[in-house]
């Protein structure tokens, strides 16, 4: 029941928000209401089978297990956070004469529909639900992509809506072929392609189809994820979206595909008999995955392009995590946690820096400690909570990870430390020369804007906070009730017994 | 002292530099009362583990905490003497830094810059106290973190250089470590260092050779051991004095500590060529770090290629354990590492003199560079007076402490050299005697042209000039270090007795010279109280001898004399030219190129010109190790860049490609 | 009227492949159009066909809505964007005609390879569909890589999801008709903003030439 | 007779001998080039006459300036107290210990070069540097030669290996060469003739002199002593090693209440040191410093070749 309130809300608010009665800033207002709202319906909905006191609710076509609830609590949390930051965004950027009106409506219409499309893939329990949401995602992100209409934004947006329709397009043919296998297994029509049924029935479903139905949803929804062969998309979107919405692609949409991918491994496992097979995709392209951003984050100039580079790593970490074994998921689940957190904050950070200086390119920024330290100093953080330094939750996940790793695949451990390294040494040295480092030829800012103390604003508060979060996550899941919970998170998805 | 009052006061040193970061968090005039509660904690950290090895209990339970999977804190007598060294340079560092950060000019960020030295030090503190994987690894990256921030402290783009240098070679070297240490948990995850005392027993003999690779590269690379220690002397000098000092000090001996409680309590007996392979990198860092350390021009460079050195030396030690355990001579192996851990202590107590008589200089002069300095001496006689003694125990010179520690490992060495065992090993040990003593020649020589040219003969700058003496807060803990060397000189039997060689210790209070084989130490037993005493002696008497002799007591202070030609201080002998003997006959070691730039002052003749000679002391590991290997990776890196190419038909066809590929292998 | 159309399937099925096929050498943008919403009609019939020979129901308003969707609506809406945004007639492409055309067939040669070795062929409904669902879908994908304008891109994207369409037929002949529908309004929509963001970048950039679409690299 | 008592007699001996020691020197060198010479005892009327001259002190110098000659001297006069030069088995020989006696020699010279350094010329500046180099680079040579008497001898200090030395030289040869190598150092060590011309004030070739250009009245006469002290040091230690114990002079025949001989055995010893000194100095010439590399390693090549042949034969 909370669901469908929650989902009424996600809808309503758009509409409310086009319409030209409802002034502007009211429509900021609203935003956040609407978020709040959401919020507040799914985590009701969500924490009691997240904290294990009730098993899984199945409400017709949604379905809520452990997984399900932990990454619609996520998509909801990220969702309220841009509603909140986008007030200060859009707020200085209708100030400053950037954007008209119409537009700041259009960002919010798109906005809700995002969310709400994000929820109905993550709790939809048919696949054709699934794959509609997904292309929903992609279709409401392109208006936003394409949000500034100028200089890159366009070009970004066309090669987004294109590449990613064509990637799940081949999702599509994939899911029809699970369908067929699901005819051809006996079962009876009216639920060919419901994910619960599959799983019980998983064993009539004929292993051949199966293995060419995974391989085609692997590439095909592994575009939106943005492994490597497929990642192209990926740096061109995030970089010119509005940061707020460049936190909520990189910090959850890219969970929610993953998590799809999941869900189809389960059913996969059970058909095939065993995980071995699919954990090889998850391997070989997870390696891929962290090498590649690896070398291009040691040349990468814009910070933008940056921390979206940093986000096709992370995903690479989590599919060769997922591909160590059954245990592997265990890891995998904190680490979405941890980056969804980091992710968001370090473009809320990056929309800071851009809101007043205008350029994501590090050769034309004086050094931001100097004329905005509070940024620069959450900014920091952020950088080192990404890294996985002691304290966030990615050290804790990224420990267990390199625990597994050696002992089942020593050598593909290694090359994935090698190319964390080399990420960490990317990041850090821009992030450096970022904060500390002003480009000689910085284009400086008027000097009224100089002078003052920078304020407070709203997108530090959200900052602190998802640090916080991130902070108390590490302790959290260092603690053997954190483990426990990861553990029981990461089985509903297991096809395997953990 | 009861074992329950100890472990309370461990906690109360812990608890103490949680409390100083903190309370430094609150900014600038939280400044005094930060450093004391660090310099507090520290002390009582120092006395309770000193308090603890006196009293030779086992092992001390600190706290255990359900943290890190329920983690326990334990202190025994091995981390307790680092976690002495650990609380007693802290103190003192963070007592010099009340004075030093305020007055410098390098433009700190003061609140930021104190609570990541307390951090840096909980972190040393915690590596000492963890006795499992998880903890161990937290602290270590919360040491190395911390210290990466305060290399950069001044925010200065050479140090941001140097700060990311040193990043990189630490993320390298905790992942070696963290996979050593998985490696050899064989599949516990969250082992303790028992368990994995056990399961290294069983694990197969390739993957025991790969540990100790992977824990030498780690443990080494932050130890700053030779082909991975191109970081060292960039990122010492760039990080503020005290903590400079507390970096060579105290950090490479946590590394060292890693290093030997993972051979000795971990890792089972190893065969001999890996005791060869500590020896050979352990005499190359001497070699090398003596030999930059005499050619350095700057202050804090020398001073960081000397930690190298005497890194070097402790691995030598180490290393010739290893190889006298592989080879059946214990009584060689017991003397290396008690050597080994006597220098780390005598090495931490003189090193952060050092650096912060150094910190005090350059403060003064406002220059890091020798060629600036001079006449201090005579400006600051305190602190040139402690500068000296730090000197000559750097150097390892007879009445002082560090002579002992370096005395013990070579006599224990040419004793055995009689031992009736084969070949091979008395030519390593030949090999090994004769490159420490020629690392510590070198080392004699770097430390004198540290203290005279930086003190002695006429001011080179004006800074020089105006030099005063540094505020008393600065001076004494460089003062106090010194004492403590000169005790060390006196009581160095007391002090073997305190790092673990109780029974060797013979009764009459006298160095350990142990029957290793063949030569009768009977005659050989020295008690260095008696040779501090003689020195002494000797010295009264030659002053009563001078004061009986000539009754001259008229001086008459002149110039110098200049054979008619008056002389400034331009003429003096500067650092280059003082090392260049040596930097001529070691030059097939070390690449150095100088050019010589003559212009004829008038353009008709050639002969009469004004010559300047450019000297480029370039790192040979710098130019043939580490830029080959970042220039291959910035290469790769432009070339996996052309997958972004921009082209969407490019894009489509990856799609496709990776689709047709994983069909034809999954398939 | 079962026979003729059990006649007329054969027809329908091969005109909706040499409409695709024909489609890759032809660089005017009014004829690639006109094959495309030919090719959907086939599309249709042959679903229409499908419904009459299986009495399954719920295929004819998918019939229907192909028809008018896919042969009517889209078509024009394109007409009118390229139209408006004033875009050449003549479409750029990396190959000229009889490679391309050359590139088809062998494209054709390969799917009936892969075709023995799709585990599932022999228990598809009907083989034939398969296979030209496969090969509509290859030749979309060849029109993307190879052609190089804008518009080109998004008639090879239409082309795939015909064949993706033409395929769900062979599989699993009936879905929902509330999945269905939303599938099919989301292709809709997809198509709709491409066209959209193709008319903005021909008025931004001036050609519809994906070459000043390169600026974003690393 | 004590322990004690043999030490007091040693010292007086050799600390009385030491100016009379160069003066020998100077005068045998002299006679062999056929100069009348001054006579031998004229260093103790020079030591007598600086210590009652005024100093003069450059303004440049520091504190340590005025420090160095009391060390200097003070390592000299702990050098003569624990090495058995006259007799062995003295009370302080416990103490001679190969390594605290390099170690005490490296002292006295780092301080001397640091008084060099003091007095801010280029000379001072010059030979500083040079010592410097000769005596850090002169280390591994001492070490090899010392640790081969050790292992031959079985003692690690110094007077237990006079004691067995010298009967030992005649079991292993091999000792020779430890013995010529000792002759190498002994010539860097005391700035004598192939490393350094004592006698000259030229710039280009003086190395210790250098060092104490700056020095006047009673320092410089105690730095000259020292020097003087050193020598004799160096000339019975030598002597002693190769002395076979058989002998009457050997050091340990003092126990045998042979006093008289022993007394005369090492005035004898002096002499005959400082002649083959002076011998040697005028019939060889001073070697360029650039090249003291090659000297200094055929030295240590020496002392090696001794220490492995005593070690494997």
């Amino acid at each position: 029941m909370h669901l469908t309130l929650a989902f009424l809300a996600l809808l309503a608010t758009p509409l409310f928000s086009w319409l030209p009665v409802v002034p502007v800033k009211a429509v900021r207002g609203l935003g956040v209401l609407a978020a709040s709202v959401a919020a507040g319906f799914v985590w009701t909905t969500a924490f009691p089978v997240l904290l294990g006191r009730v098993e899984m609710r199945s409400l017709g076509i949604w379905f809520v297990d452990p997984m399900s609830a932990l990454v619609a609590s996520l998509i909801v949390l990220v969702y309220l956070a841009t509603a909140v930051v986008s007030v200060r965004y859009l707020g200085h950027e209708r100030h400053e004469r950037l954007v008209t009106d119409r537009q700041v409506r259009l960002y919010y219409v798109m906005m809700h529909l995002f969310a709400f499309a994000m929820l109905v893939t993550a709790l939809a329990n048919h696949l054709g639900v699934i794959w509609f949401g997904l292309e929903a995602t992609t279709l409401a992100t392109t208006c936003l992509v394409a949000f500034y209409a100028k200089d890159g934004a366009l070009e970004a947006a066309w090669k987004y809506i294109l590449l990613c329709s064509t990637g799940i397009a081949l999702g599509l043919v994939g899911i029809l072929m699970v369908g067929h296998a699901a005819a051809v297994g006996g079962l009876q029509h009216a639920d060919f392609l419901y994910l619960d049924t599959l799983r019980m029935h998983a064993s009539s479903l004929s292993p051949d189809i199966m293995r060419w139905a995974f391989v085609f949803v692997f590439v095909g929804i592994g575009t939106k994820v943005g492994f490597v062969p497929l990642h192209t998309w990926l740096p061109d979107a995030h970089s010119k979206t509005p940061s707020p919405i460049s936190a909520m692609l990189s910090g959850i949409l890219l969970n929610v595909a993953f998590v799809t991918i999941l869900r189809f491994k389960g059913v996969t496992d059970l058909a095939l008999g065993g995980t071995e097979w699919t954990e090889k995709f998850f391997l070989v392209f997870g390696i891929l995955s962290v090498l590649l951003p690896g070398f291009i984050l040691l040349i990468q100039r814009n910070y933008k392009r940056m921390l979206a580079y940093s986000s096709i790593e992370h995903m690479g970490l989590l599919a060769f995590s997922v591909g160590l074994g059954p245990l592997g998921l265990v890891p995998a689940v904190m680490h979405m946690v941890g980056h969804t957190l980091a992710k968001s904050a370090l473009f809320f950070g990056a929309g800071e820096i851009l809101l007043r200086w205008k350029t994501t390119k590090l050769d034309h920024l004086p050094a931001v400690f100097t004329h905005a330290p509070r940024t620069a100093v959450l900014f920091l953080l952020a950088i080192l909570g990404i890294l996985a330094m002691p304290g966030s939750t990615l050290f804790a996940s990224e420990y267990l990870m390199v625990g597994y790793g050696i002992n089942t695949h020593l050598v593909s451990t290694l090359i994935v430390l090698l190319g964390l390294s080399l990420v960490a040494v990317g990041m850090m040295r821009h992030t450096l020369a970022l904060l500390f480092e002003g480009a000689p030829a910085a284009t400086e800012v008027p000097p009224a804007v100089e002078s003052v103390r920078e304020p407070w604003t709203l997108t530090h508060a959200v900052m602190a906070g998802e640090l916080a979060l991130l902070g108390a996550a590490g302790v959290f899941f260092l603690l053997p009730s954190g483990l426990a919970f990861a553990t029981r998170v990461a089985q509903s998805i297991s096809s395997v017994a953990l | 002292m009861d074992p329950a009052f100890l472990s309370f006061a461990i906690l109360a040193s812990l608890a103490g530099t949680v409390f100083a970061a903190l309370v430094a968090l609150l900014g600038v005039r939280a400044h005094h009362f930060a450093h004391i509660l660090l310099a507090f904690s520290g002390a009582v950290g120092a006395v309770a583990s000193i308090a603890f090895v006196v009293q030779d209990f086992e092992v001390l339970e600190i706290a255990s905490v359900r943290l890190f999977f329920g983690m326990t804190f334990a202190l025994d007598v091995f981390s307790a003497i680092f976690f002495a060294i650990v609380g007693l340079v802290s103190c003192l560092c963070s007592v010099y830094a009340i004075a030093y950060v305020r007055q410098s000019h390098e433009g700190y960020h003061i609140a930021s810059l104190n609570a990541a030295t307390a951090l840096f030090v909980l972190g040393m503190q915690g590596v000492l106290l963890s006795t499992n994987v998880l903890g161990f690894m937290a602290f270590w990256e919360l040491m190395s973190i911390t210290s990466f921030f305060l290399v950069m402290a001044d925010r200065k783009p050479a140090s941001i250089k140097a700060a990311l240098f040193y990043f990189v070679m630490t993320h390298l070297g905790a992942a070696a470590i963290l996979t050593g240490f998985f490696v050899l948990a064989q599949g516990t995850i969250l082992a303790d260092f028992r368990t994995l005392a056990f399961s290294a027993q069983v694990i197969p003999a390739p993957a025991l050779a790969l540990t100790f690779f992977l824990f030498l590269f780690g443990f080494g690379s932050k130890a700053g051991l030779v082909p991975f220690h191109a970081w060292l002397p960039e990122a010492h000098p760039q990080a503020p004095s005290h903590i400079s000092a507390l970096m060579s000090g105290v950090m490479l001996k946590v590394a060292v500590y890693g290093f030997l409680r993972m051979m000795l309590f971990l890792i089972p007996s190893l065969p001999a060529t890996f005791g060869l392979v500590i020896i050979g990198l352990g005499l190359a860092s001497a070699i090398f770090g003596a030999l930059y350390a005499v050619i350095e021009r700057d202050i804090k460079r020398v001073l960081a290629f000397s930690s190298i050195e005497n890194i070097g030396i402790i691995f030598t030690m180490i290393g010739v354990g290893a190889y006298a355990f592989a080879n059946r001579l214990p009584g060689l192996l017991v003397v290396a590492l008690l050597a080994a851990v006597f220098h780390c202590v005598s090495h931490a107590l003189f090193k952060s003199g050092l650096f912060l008589a150094a910190g005090a200089i350059v403060h003064a002069t406002g220059t890091r560079s020798l060629e600036r300095m001079g006449g201090l001496a005579k400006r600051m006689p305190l602190l040139s007076g402690a500068f000296l003694v730090l000197a000559l125990s750097a150097a390892a010179l007879p009445p002082f402490g560090p002579f002992y520690g370096e005395w013990m490992f070579l006599q224990s060495l040419v004793q055995s050299l009689a031992a009736p065992t084969d070949g091979a090993v008395t030519g390593v040990l030949v090999l090994v005697l004769f490159a420490v003593v020629l690392a510590s020649a070198l080392a004699i020589f770097a430390m004198v042209k540290l203290f005279g040219i930086a003190t002695l003969g006429a001011p080179r700058s004006e800074a020089a000039e105006k030099a005063v003496e540094p505020p008393a807060s600065m001076n004494a803990p460089i003062l106090l270090l010194a004492l403590l060397l000169a005790w060390m000189g006196v009581f160095a039997p007391a002090l073997v007795s305190l790092v673990g060689g109780k029974d060797l210790v013979s009764a009459a209070n006298r160095l350990p010279a142990i029957e290793i084989v063949g030569i009768r130490p009977d005659a050989s037993l020295v008690v260095p109280a008696a040779v501090f005493l003689g020195l002494l002696a000797c010295l009264g008497l030659v002053f009563l001898l001078r004061r009986l002799l000539s009754d001259a007591k008229r001086e008459r202070s002149y110039h110098t004399w200049n054979c008619g030609q008056p002389i400034d201080a331009s003429m003096e002998y500067t650092a280059t030219a003082f090392s260049a003997p040596i930097r001529f006959f070691f030059r097939f070691l070390l690449r150095t190129k100088n050019t010589v730039v003559a212009i004829p002052v008038v353009a008709t003749n050639p002969w009469i010109c004004r010559r300047e000679l450019f000297l480029n002391l370039r790192s040979v590991w710098m130019d043939y190790g580490y830029l080959p290997i970042a220039r291959t990776c910035l290469r790769a890196a432009s070339i996996v860049r052309r997958v972004q190419s921009g082209s969407v038909q490019l894009y489509v066809a990856f799609i496709f490609l990776a689709l047709l590929v994983t069909l034809v292998i999954a398939l | 009227m079962i026979a003729t159309l059990a006649v007329l399937e054969p027809l329908f099925a091969v005109v909706f492949l040499f409409a695709s096929v024909l489609a890759m050498p032809t660089f005017r943008v009014k004829s690639l159009l006109r094959l495309y919403a030919c090719s959907s009609i086939a599309l249709a019939l042959l679903i229409f066909s499908f419904a009459v020979r299986d009495a399954s129901g719920h295929l004819y308003p998918l019939a229907l809505g192909t028809l008018f969707v896919k042969g009517l609506v889209i078509p024009a809406l394109l007409t009118n964007a390229i139209r408006r945004s004033g875009a050449s007639e003549r479409l750029q492409s990396s190959l000229r005609a009889a490679p391309s055309l050359f590139v088809t067939v062998a494209a054709l040669l390969v799917t009936a390879l892969l075709i023995q070795h799709l585990p599932f062929a022999a228990s598809a409904a009907s083989a034939h569909v398969l296979y030209l669902s496969i090969a509509v879908a290859f030749a979309g994908i060849l029109m993307m890589v190879l052609r190089r304008d804008v518009f080109s891109q998004m008639v090879g994207f239409l082309f795939i999801e015909n064949g993706i369409a033409a395929f769900s037929l062979a599989t699993i002949v009936v879905i929902p008709v509330a999945i269905e529908v939303g599938i099919f309004s989301i292709v809709l929509l997809a198509v709709s903003m491409m066209a959209l963001l193709s008319h903005k970048v021909q008025e931004l950039y001036g050609t519809s030439d994906t070459a000043s679409l390169r600026e974003l690299t690393d | 007779m004590s322990p004690l008592l043999l030490t007091v007699i040693q010292a007086v001996l050799v600390l009385g001998l030491a100016p009379l020691t160069v003066g020998l020197v100077r005068w045998f060198k002299a006679r062999l080039q056929g100069r009348q010479g001054a006579v031998p005892w004229l260093p103790y009327v020079a030591l007598a006459t600086m210590l009652r001259r005024e100093m003069v002190i450059s303004e440049s110098t520091s504190w340590v300036f005025r420090l160095v000659p009391f060390v200097v001297c003070a390592t000299g006069v702990f050098l003569v107290l624990i090495l058995p030069l006259v007799s062995t088995g003295s009370a302080l020989s416990a103490y001679s210990h190969f390594m605290l006696v390099a170690g005490v020699l490296a002292l006295g010279s780092v301080f001397l070069v640091l008084g060099g350094l003091d007095s801010a010329s280029a000379f001072g500046g010059m030979g500083s540097s040079r010592e410097m180099t000769i005596a850090s680079l002169v280390e591994p040579a001492v070490f090899a030669v010392f640790a081969a008497f050790a292992v031959a001898s079985g003692h690690a200090t110094i007077d237990g290996m006079v004691q067995t030395g010298g009967a030992a030289l005649l079991v292993t040869p091999a000792l020779l060469f430890s013995l010529i190598a000792l002759v190498l150092i002994a010539l860097a060590e005391n700035a004598r003739y192939p490393v350094d011309n004592p006698a000259t004030h030229l710039e280009l070739t003086m190395v210790h002199e250098a060092m104490v250009l700056e020095y006047s009245g009673p320092y410089l006469a105690m730095v000259e002593y020292a020097s003087a002290l050193r020598l004799t040091v160096f000339l019975l230690l030598l002597a002693n090693f190769t002395v076979p114990t058989s002998f009457l002079f050997h050091p340990s025949a003092w126990q045998t209440g042979a006093t008289a001989a022993v007394l005369v055995g090492t005035f004898l010893k002096l002499l005959l040191g400082s002649f083959l000194l002076a011998l040697l100095e005028t019939s060889i010439v001073k070697m360029r410093f650039y090249r003291m590399q090659e000297y200094l390693s055929l030295a240590f090549v020496i002392a090696l070749a001794g220490l492995l042949l005593t070690l494997f034969l």
